[in-house]
């Protein structure tokens, strides 16, 4: 091999080859756009519909308005989802349902995300006693069996909304610890903190404004998942009859109410199921959409 | 070297007390006493007080807490007042379905998540992972109360292929022990497939675009043995936490399934025992299910040697 | 047993009760065979003093291990002598004479004797013991044994049907005094009875199996050589598993799935008891207090529609205090809807400053919860009126019969006979009266019944008993209860006593 | 096109031939067009260096000649190798040519390995699978390759796995996993930009090593001229997705006719440089690989920069024996050839 | 090599003395001495250069320096005063004077703040009023080449490389330092960027007269940049000296090997000298004696056991070496 019979280019070098077939790209779009937005639309009427129940022209969630276990019908807006054992309509019930699923769910969940993160950032950040401590709160409260923890609680407390929340708050408390932990850890070991502790940030700075606001996002997108569990989590409390005293509905317990009916009645497990199933969903799309969105913002 | 095992037992005796602890006080809490349970509702509060002097319920907290603490750490975990019967005895008998379950469900669902995970994390956005994303969201908001149901009407009742209820344990012949096992095993499953699937596919994705998955590739080895033999196991990570925490969480979670299938598990003693008060049952399980709890996260954290031979800190979680 | 708590039916307490019902048997009964039984629950322990002798409890295994000293017809109220050859009273119910049969021996050898249940029936007394029939045993002030066969009993007060009192409850088994003494662990592993069955094997939460005892007295029974027994907690379950022939028999209280069942072709056997489930209401304070507001709420209620809403329809109204076929019926309305003159109660009542609003305790069961919700409900259509539901558990529950803190609670007076349910659940001494009505005129008719040796007088003493409970109403009776067994269509031989109890030894299953 | 070819010019075909290769992929934000319009040949027992600043597309060039594309991406153009359209292959094709025939050692010692995977599988997996040999003989391959890519007491480190090699050693075992299955052609892509400069050099000299005994080709990628510089026989200067400037390495860096060329060369401190003395710059930065301007792609960072620059797209036009530049204003030929070519002897050697 | 001393320190007029200087961590498999006893000084309006190869202990020294790092033993003088002891409190306030620029721009910014709010970040933490800091980021943004209007609601994803590393420098430069400590801060960046940021390094040290501490493993950026420079090697210093010197006549043998490892832009050459042979050894169990010596050329019995020490070998160039190179002319 001789330097001069190595051609540098070859003989087509004269163009860029534009003449050629230019590659044809795939089309970038969202894929799941129209999915995403169905799911936002979902929610946004969910919470419209919760924040309106009292306005909307629908019957009280407590009073019957037709005869038992009616199937799904037209004509009637009570009817149109059919009525459940006690008569009432499953519809209005559905609607004021999602007060207490929704509720449960995003209570519970940013209230535990809330202490979570309380807990589990100092732990993270500051290391050594303090994350032993809260690890070892985090480990027993996760090695405590949840059953015990509201069965014992709704003992206690006489159930309502609120024994709910404090309930379920405490089970998902220790799952937000090791997220918020492991993601101080992952974001404190970056060099900008380091810069902000240079340029004299004291620890709750550093913690409150340079650290916190980059895992927020995660955290938040975790949340619709969490929030799913939750509302799932209240209707097997419903199940074991220790969900939020009646009539007030929840959609959990609405299922757990008619599930010995699924093989003449099945509507009136099939309709609020198919509400959780929706919202559900729609939720971890709206999670997996932020989170899409949020990892895009670190990639850069 | 010795030195981190003994901290780290030490870390879970910790944890284990804590719970005890915890579960004490709860119940100390709860309204009524196992006395009335075991004196039935004709009882006069003479003899339930003289029951509860009998069952050392009149001392303080701290005091029947120490007395079961002293007696548990000697191997005795107590009689049940209710039952009469001794707690291990009662944990030893129910272990076997438990454990069975939560096993089956876990084998059961980590093998399917594993299948769908691939299948997702292979084209992600494309058809294929976005209907079985779907169907993982059914099973994530369907709760085993209402999956119960629905598989006995289908596959027992309708299809008559299982058991509606009952348990026949796996020393009176495996068929039947399986063929009873199998519907309580999907209805526990369903939502751990979910779960397992979303964080697989993620991990899995986060993988296959790595460098050494490229790598591999160029090597001209085909797709599938990439996928499974390089990118698996270092996707693996939050799978076996999340797995190994749910093991300890399905030993004794298992409630709703176990009735509604009516097996003799550990949950139902739990819930049975949690409504009629009986702590000294109570404790016994929670013992039980701590250090079942603290021992599958150490078992977690061998694994994690196991998977990366790099043994990432623990801390990572 | 403890995991009554997650089960539909309500109190515990004990019952008392009358003779049996059973099926037309095709052909003659034939040997061998297994057959499995689906019970509403399981007892916490093999000891006879510390389970329960009805449908609810499992009165089934006590009668399998133990066998019965005497029975009942379920229609009539008759009783039947079985290991016992009678029981009789000279003085009125004041002093009674057991006999045994002759020669009847426990499966350890040791006899079954006059001493033996002498040693059973104090040992229920003793309120160590913790038997739930503490109460009917109270009723004994002392026992005699007279020679081997015969045991004298000295009542507290004369109790004239006090045998109806025994059979309905655990006083009807006897178990080895030998086998007792060695202590309840060693008793429930191997418990020691005459009855027709032996223990093989008790899996707890799963299933208790029973073999043959070749030495039970009333050879050739029992016909079936094993029983597996298997409780089912979930009701929807329990119907589906016998449906699915996951079961021979299932021991069924639930309306609904005894018309499923009926309706896809599964004989089902239900013991025609009187009483039922009723609404107790606290007369001890307010709202309740006010007889008015009692009236109002049962004027309010329909138990059709919630015969609609908790039974799918099924279910059988308890409108009078006694069953048609009880020798004690009469036609007096116990409740009655009539919504206008509940309507107008409450408003008095509001005007008066004194609202009825209260809270209804329930059980974490899906049945005691859609009662309460559909007492709820109904309410719902009534101004001046507000219910909460609060569910509380079955510890919560026991509390409740020491504290009375509770406004409106489910509880229950089921029986065939009426003694000595229908005295303990509403005499105002009785600790087991819920609502704590303390009407004179009903304590007098009540004791009046227990006492009156004659028909005629105990006829009349309840004919009071049924007009003052419809006037001070301490209860809303929800409908009759159904303890029944529903059977495969080869299993022959069902027999209830008592207060729903089926009896094993007349098993068995056409090959 | 082929039908264009002299005749003579068969017998010596290229191994590698590119032609108009244009590799664009599709972001949210527009259509990056990373790779538009390269048209190189590698001939066989050659070492060609592929030089410029981040982001000109030499990774996604290197990509696309082996089809290991991201997705979301296409590319047009031809790629003959051996003959053979590689654009044009199945799957299946593509992947009995990868390993066997073009290898490929990627950016960044380490992440190539498998964390979780003993070094022997890795090694070894390419090998049973391409070429079906054995268990016991790929492990004597194995061994034999890393005593090649001089890896000291090679049987031991089969069982290492990668975290347990230093970086240097990493580096090693994954030149010598491009290595096993024997390719004609290694790509490696800036195979010591992570590394110090003491093992920088160690494989920097391996590489070379290799290419010489094994006869075969290489494609040298790296950012630093100097890298490339002493082990390459062909240089490629790419901006913006194209060649600005090729030929042999020594023209290319003794006189360097593409003013990007020149400005980069100016740019790389040395080690003779004068303290306190400002470096040259090339102002401004690189174009946006979505929106790229008409004309010449670097005419706005350009100090020669004529009107006619930015609308006229200057092709790569001959300017010597084996030299090419895009440019439509060339630098002159410098009359003393070392001038620019900075990379003296520190010590005054 | 791998020597200690502090021969080579000179005095009190050092903006910033670091003596005997020693860092441990401490891990599962055992303590890692990141740092041995290092000692060096800087003269106000001085540069130094510290180079290294990777996992030499640059960056342990420098934030140790900052005490942003522990400080397991030796002493820390600035401006005359012995801060390895101050507290927390004065260590804020002393920061303010001694700044830090980091090897990875982008990750040194707060992804998710805005560029003006890092910049003014120093100032926002000190108390200082709003428009203060405006004007005073608008100042430092204009110096260090930034349009200040363009790229003030930027986030760092939306920048270049070299740009994110004109921001981490405009927001060290806004606090008013004294000391810039520069570490790697152009190994991530590509020729010409990294060109225009060591100018721009240049001239904002004349501009704010400034003393710099510049690490970096390329010997060429140091070459250009520094007045003196010190080469370390597994926590352990080398060589210091005048970078001219040190350049032209490299006295330790590791100095030698590092210049004879860089390539040269010379097709013909390749580099300048034979190549270095082995790797680092695992710091974990760092060789006794001179720590150079497993892979020294020159190595003999002697350096295996006992430790060189810093000694002038020429007039302004000291080494911790028992047989030092003489000067090549
Ligand atoms: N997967 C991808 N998705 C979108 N754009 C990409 C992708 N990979 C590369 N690019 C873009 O393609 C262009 C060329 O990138 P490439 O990685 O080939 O540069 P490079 O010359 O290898 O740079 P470096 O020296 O940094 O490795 C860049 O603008 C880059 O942003
Ligand atoms: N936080 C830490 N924990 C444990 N060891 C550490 C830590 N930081 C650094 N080290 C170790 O200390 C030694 C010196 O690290 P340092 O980062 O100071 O090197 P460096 O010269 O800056 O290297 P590079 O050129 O790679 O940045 C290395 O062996 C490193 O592994
Ligand atoms: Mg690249
Ligand atoms: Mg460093």
């Amino acid at each position: 091999m001789t330097q001069s019979d190595v051609k540098a280019v070859p003989e087509a070098a004269a163009s860029w080859g534009d003449g050629a077939r230019e590659p044809v790209v795939p089309r970038v779009s969202e894929p799941r756009s129209v999915l995403v937005y169905l799911s936002y639309g979902w929610l946004f009427a969910v919470v419209a519909v919760a924040l309106l129940a009292g306005v909307l022209p629908l019957a009280s969630f407590a009073v019957p308005v037709g005869p038992p276990r009616q199937a799904p019908q037209l004509g009637s807006l009570d009817l149109l989802l059919g009525t459940d054992s006690q008569g009432r309509s499953i519809l209005s019930r559905c609607a004021y349902g999602a007060q207490v699923s929704l509720v449960v769910g995003a209570a519970a969940g940013l209230v535990g995300a809330a202490i979570g993160t309380a807990l589990g950032m100092p732990a993270g950040y500051f290391g050594k006693r303090a994350d032993s401590l809260v690890r070892l709160v985090a480990d027993a409260m996760l090695a405590f069996p949840p059953l015990i923890l509201l069965l014992a609680l709704s003992s206690i407390l006489t159930p309502s909304v609120r024994t709910l929340l404090v309930g379920l708050t405490l089970l998902i408390v220790p799952s937000y610890i090791r997220l918020a932990r492991a993601n101080t850890l992952a974001w404190a070991a970056r060099d900008f903190v380091l810069a902000a502790r240079n340029m004299g940030a004291g620890h709750r700075r550093v913690l409150t404004r340079e650290i916190m606001p980059n895992f927020l996002p995660t955290l938040g997108a975790y949340l619709p998942v969490v929030m799913a569990a939750l509302i799932v989590a209240e209707g097997s409390l419903s199940f074991l009859g220790l969900g939020i005293p009646p009539p007030r509905p929840s959609w959990g317990g609405m299922i757990a109410e008619g599930k010995d009916s699924i093989a003449e009645s099945p509507h009136m497990v099939f309709v609020p199921s198919f509400v959780i199933f929706l919202t559900v969903f729609a939720l971890n799309q709206a999670g997996d959409h932020l989170r899409h969105r949020f990892d895009r913002t670190l990639r850069g | 070297m010795v030195l981190p095992v003994v901290r780290r037992v030490g870390r879970s005796l910790l944890v284990v007390l804590l719970v005890t602890m915890g579960v004490t006080l709860l119940l100390s809490l709860a309204p009524g006493s196992v006395a009335e349970v075991v004196l039935g509702p004709d009882a006069t509060p003479e003899t339930v007080g003289a029951m509860e002097t009998q069952l050392g319920l009149d001392q303080p907290l701290w005091g029947q807490y120490w007395d079961w603490l002293t007696a548990a750490a000697q191997g005795d975990l107590g009689n049940s007042p209710v039952t009469g019967q001794s707690v291990s005895t009662a944990i030893v008998e129910r272990l076997p379905v438990t454990l069975q379950l939560a096993a089956m469900a876990l084998v059961l669902a980590l093998a399917v998540a594993v299948l769908l995970a691939v299948a997702s994390a292979v084209r992600p956005g494309s058809p294929v992972d976005r209907l079985i994303n779907a169907v993982s969201s059914v099973f994530l908001s369907v709760p085993a109360f209402i999956a119960g149901p629905v598989l006995i009407y289908f596959f027992a009742l309708q299809l008559g292929w299982f058991p509606v209820t009952g348990w026949s344990p796996a020393s009176e012949g495996i068929g039947a022990n399986l063929r009873g096992a199998v519907l309580p095993t999907v209805a526990i499953a369903l939502t751990e497939i979910a779960a397992f699937h979303r964080l697989l596919r993620t991990d899995l994705i986060g993988t296959l675009g790595e460098d050494f998955v490229g790598a591999a590739r160029a090597k001209g080895v085909s797709g599938t043995y990439v996928m499974f033999r390089h990118a698996l196991r270092p996707s693996s990570f939050s799978l076996i936490t999340l797995a190994g925490i749910n093991l300890g969480r399905l030993i004794g979670g298992t409630v709703i399934v176990e009735t509604l299938f009516t097996l003799p598990g550990l949950g139902q003693l739990l819930a049975s025992a949690i409504t009629s008060r009986d702590v000294v049952t109570v404790q016994g399980i929670v013992v039980f299910i701590a250090v079942v709890y603290v021992m599958v996260n150490m078992l977690v954290d061998l694994s994690y040697g196991l998977i990366d031979p790099r043994v990432r800190k623990a801390a990572k979680a | 047993g403890t995991a009554l708590l997650l089960l539909s039916t309500a109190c515990g307490g004990a019952g008392s009760g009358t003779s049996s019902g059973s099926t037309a048997t095709a052909g003659k009964p034939v040997s061998g065979g297994t057959a499995r039984v689906l019970q509403l629950s399981e007892p916490r322990s093999l000891d006879p003093a510390l389970t329960g002798n009805s449908w609810v409890t499992g009165g089934f295994v006590g009668n399998a291990l133990y066998g019965t000293l005497m029975t009942n017809d379920t229609r009539t109220g008759k009783v039947q002598f079985k290991m016992a050859e009678s029981f009789t009273t000279e003085d009125g119910g004041r002093t009674f004479e057991l006999k045994l049969r002759d020669g009847l021996k426990f499966t350890d050898g040791t006899p079954l004797d006059a001493a033996a249940v002498k040693f059973n029936w104090d040992r229920t007394k003793d309120p160590a013991t913790g038997s739930y029939t503490i109460q009917e045993a109270s009723l004994m002030a002392s026992t005699e044994v007279v020679d081997a066969t015969t045991l004298k009993v000295t009542m507290v007060q004369p109790v004239a049907n006090y045998a109806q009192a025994v059979l309905s409850t655990t006083l009807n088994w006897i178990a080895s005094p030998k086998a007792l003494k060695a202590g309840r662990q060693a008793f429930d592993a191997k418990p020691v009875g005459a009855g027709p069955y032996t223990l093989k094997k008790w899996t707890r939460q799963a299933s208790i199996e029973l073999a043959k005892n070749p030495d039970y007295y009333d050879a050739p029974k029992p016909y079936l050589d094993s029983l597996t027994i298997r409780p089912a907690l979930d009701t929807k379950q329990r119907i589906d598993t016998m449906t699915s022939g996951g079961a021979d028999v299932a021991i069924e209280t639930n309306w609904k799935n005894i018309a499923q069942a009926t309706d896809t072709g599964y004989p089902t056997v239900t013991a025609p008891l009187s009483g039922g489930m009723y609404m107790a209401m606290n007369a001890r304070r307010a709202p309740f207090d006010d007889v008015r507001a009692r009236k109002a709420v049962a004027a309010a209620f329909d138990f059709e529609t919630m015969k609609q809403s908790v039974y799918n329809g099924e279910g059988k109204a308890a409108d009078t205090l006694f069953e048609k076929t009880s020798p004690f019926y009469s036609d007096i309305k116990l409740t009655q809807t009539n919504r206008d003159a509940a309507q107008k109660l409450f408003d008095e009542l509001a005007a008066d400053g004194k609202p009825v609003s209260f809270t209804f305790k329930t059980f974490p069961s899906t049945e005691n919860r859609a009662m309460a919700e559909s007492l709820q409900t109904q309410l719902s259509r009534f101004k001046n009126v507000d219910v909460k539901v609060k569910v509380v558990d079955y510890a919560d529950n026991l509390a409740l019969h020491a504290t009375h803190d509770f406004d409106m609670l489910v509880s229950s007076a089921n029986f065939i006979d009426p003694e000595s349910r229908l005295y303990s659940a509403f005499h105002g001494e009785s600790r087991a009266n819920m609502s704590g009505v303390d009407d004179e005129a009903l304590n007098a008719a009540l004791l009046k019944g227990r006492t009156a040796t004659s028909t005629e007088e105990r006829n009349a003493a309840y004919k009071t008993v049924q007009e003052r409970l419809a006037e001070l109403v301490p209860g809303i009776f929800i409908g009759r209860s159904a303890p029944s067994a529903v059977t495969g269509k080869n299993v022959h031989g069902i027999v209830l006593y008592g207060e729903g109890s089926l009896l094993p030894e007349q098993l068995w299953i056409q090959k | 096109m082929s039908d264009e070819r002299p005749p003579e010019a068969v017998s010596t075909q290229p191994l590698l031939r590119v032609r108009h290769l244009r590799t664009h992929i599709g972001t949210p934000r527009g259509t990056v067009r990373a790779v538009d319009g390269v048209s190189l040949e590698v001939e066989r027992d050659q070492a060609l260096g592929v030089v410029g600043e981040s982001g000109s597309g030499k990774s996604v060039m290197a990509r696309a000649l082996m089809g290991l594309l991201p997705p979301r991406s296409a590319s047009s153009g031809e790629v003959f190798f051996q003959g053979r359209d590689l654009l044009s292959l199945s799957r299946k094709e593509q992947s009995e040519v990868w390993g066997k025939q073009i290898a490929m050692v990627f950016q960044d010692p380490g992440r190539p390995l498998n964390p979780v995977v003993r070094v022997e599988r890795q090694l070894t997996e390419g090998m049973r699978r391409q070429l079906g040999v054995g268990r016991s003989e790929a492990r004597g391959r194995a061994v034999g390759l890393l005593r090649e890519v001089g890896v000291p007491d090679p049987e031991r480190r089969l069982r290492n796995y990668p975290h347990e090699l230093s970086g240097g050693m990493r580096q090693r075992v994954v030149i010598a996993i491009a290595l096993a299955c024997e390719p004609d052609l290694l790509i490696a892509d800036e195979p010591t930009t992570a590394l110090d400069v003491t093992v920088q050099r160690q494989i920097l000299d391996l590489l070379r090593r290799v290419q010489r005994e094994r006869s075969m080709s290489l494609i040298l990628i790296s950012h630093d001229l100097a890298v490339v510089a002493g082990r390459t026989d062909r240089v490629a200067v790419m901006y913006a997705g194209r060649l600005a400037e090729t030929g042999s390495t020594r023209e290319v860096f003794d006189a360097p006719r593409h003013r990007y060329t020149r400005a980069l060369l100016a740019a790389t401190p040395a080690l003779d440089h004068k303290r306190h003395t400002p470096l040259r710059l090339i102002p401004g930065s690189l174009p946006d690989p979505t929106e790229l301007p008409e004309g010449c792609r670097f005419a706005a960072r350009c100090a020669h920069a004529a009107e006619e620059c930015l609308d006229l797209d200057p092709y790569l036009a001959p300017v010597g024996a084996d030299h090419h530049v895009a440019c439509a204003n060339p630098a002159a030929a410098p009359t003393a050839p070392t001038t620019l070519a900075s990379g003296g002897d520190p010590l005054g050697r | 090599m791998a020597g200690s001393g502090t021969a080579h320190l000179r005095g009190d007029k050092a903006l910033l003395s670091v003596e005997d200087l020693v860092v441990d961590y401490p891990g599962k498999a055992g303590t890692v001495q990141a740092v041995s006893k290092v000692s060096f000084d800087v003269l106000p309006g001085e540069t130094l250069g510290i180079v290294g190869e990777s996992g030499c202990g640059k960056t342990t020294t420098g934030r140790a320096v900052l005490r942003l790092d522990r400080v397991t033993a030796g002493r820390i003088r600035f401006a005359g005063e012995w801060i390895e002891q101050a507290d927390e409190r004065r260590m804020r306030a002393l920061r303010r004077q001694m700044q830090m620029i980091f090897q990875d721009p982008v990750a040194s910014l707060n992804p998710r703040r805005p560029v003006k709010d890092i910049v003014a970040e120093g100032l926002a933490i000190a108390g200082s009023p709003a428009d203060e800091r405006a004007a005073a980021s608008a100042t430092v943004m204009s110096q260090v080449g930034l349009d200040g209007e363009r790229f003030a609601d930027m986030l760092p994803r939306q920048l270049s490389g070299g740009q994110a590393q004109r921001v981490a420098i405009a927001r060290a430069l806004a606090v008013g330092p004294r000391l810039l400590i520069c570490d790697e801060p152009v190994s991530a960046l590509d020729v010409s960027v990294q060109a225009q940021i060591l100018n721009l390094i240049e001239d904002l040290k004349a501009q704010y007269d400034l003393t710099v501490v510049f690490i970096a493993h390329d010997l060429g950026v140091v070459r250009t940049i520094s007045d003196n420079v010190m080469v370390m090697y597994l926590g352990k210093v080398c060589e210091f000296g005048d970078s001219a010197e040190v350049y032209a006549n490299p006295a330790h043998p590791y100095t030698r090997a590092l210049l004879d490892s860089v390539p040269l832009t010379d097709p013909d050459k390749g580099f300048a000298g034979p190549a270095l042979e082995g790797d680092v050894p695992s710091p974990l169990s760092p060789p006794h004696g001179c720590r150079f010596r497993t892979r020294c050329p020159l190595a003999q019995d002697r350096c295996a056991t006992e430790e060189p020490q810093m000694n002038e070998v020429r007039p302004g160039q000291h080494a911790a070496c028992h047989f030092p190179l003489p000067p090549t002319t």
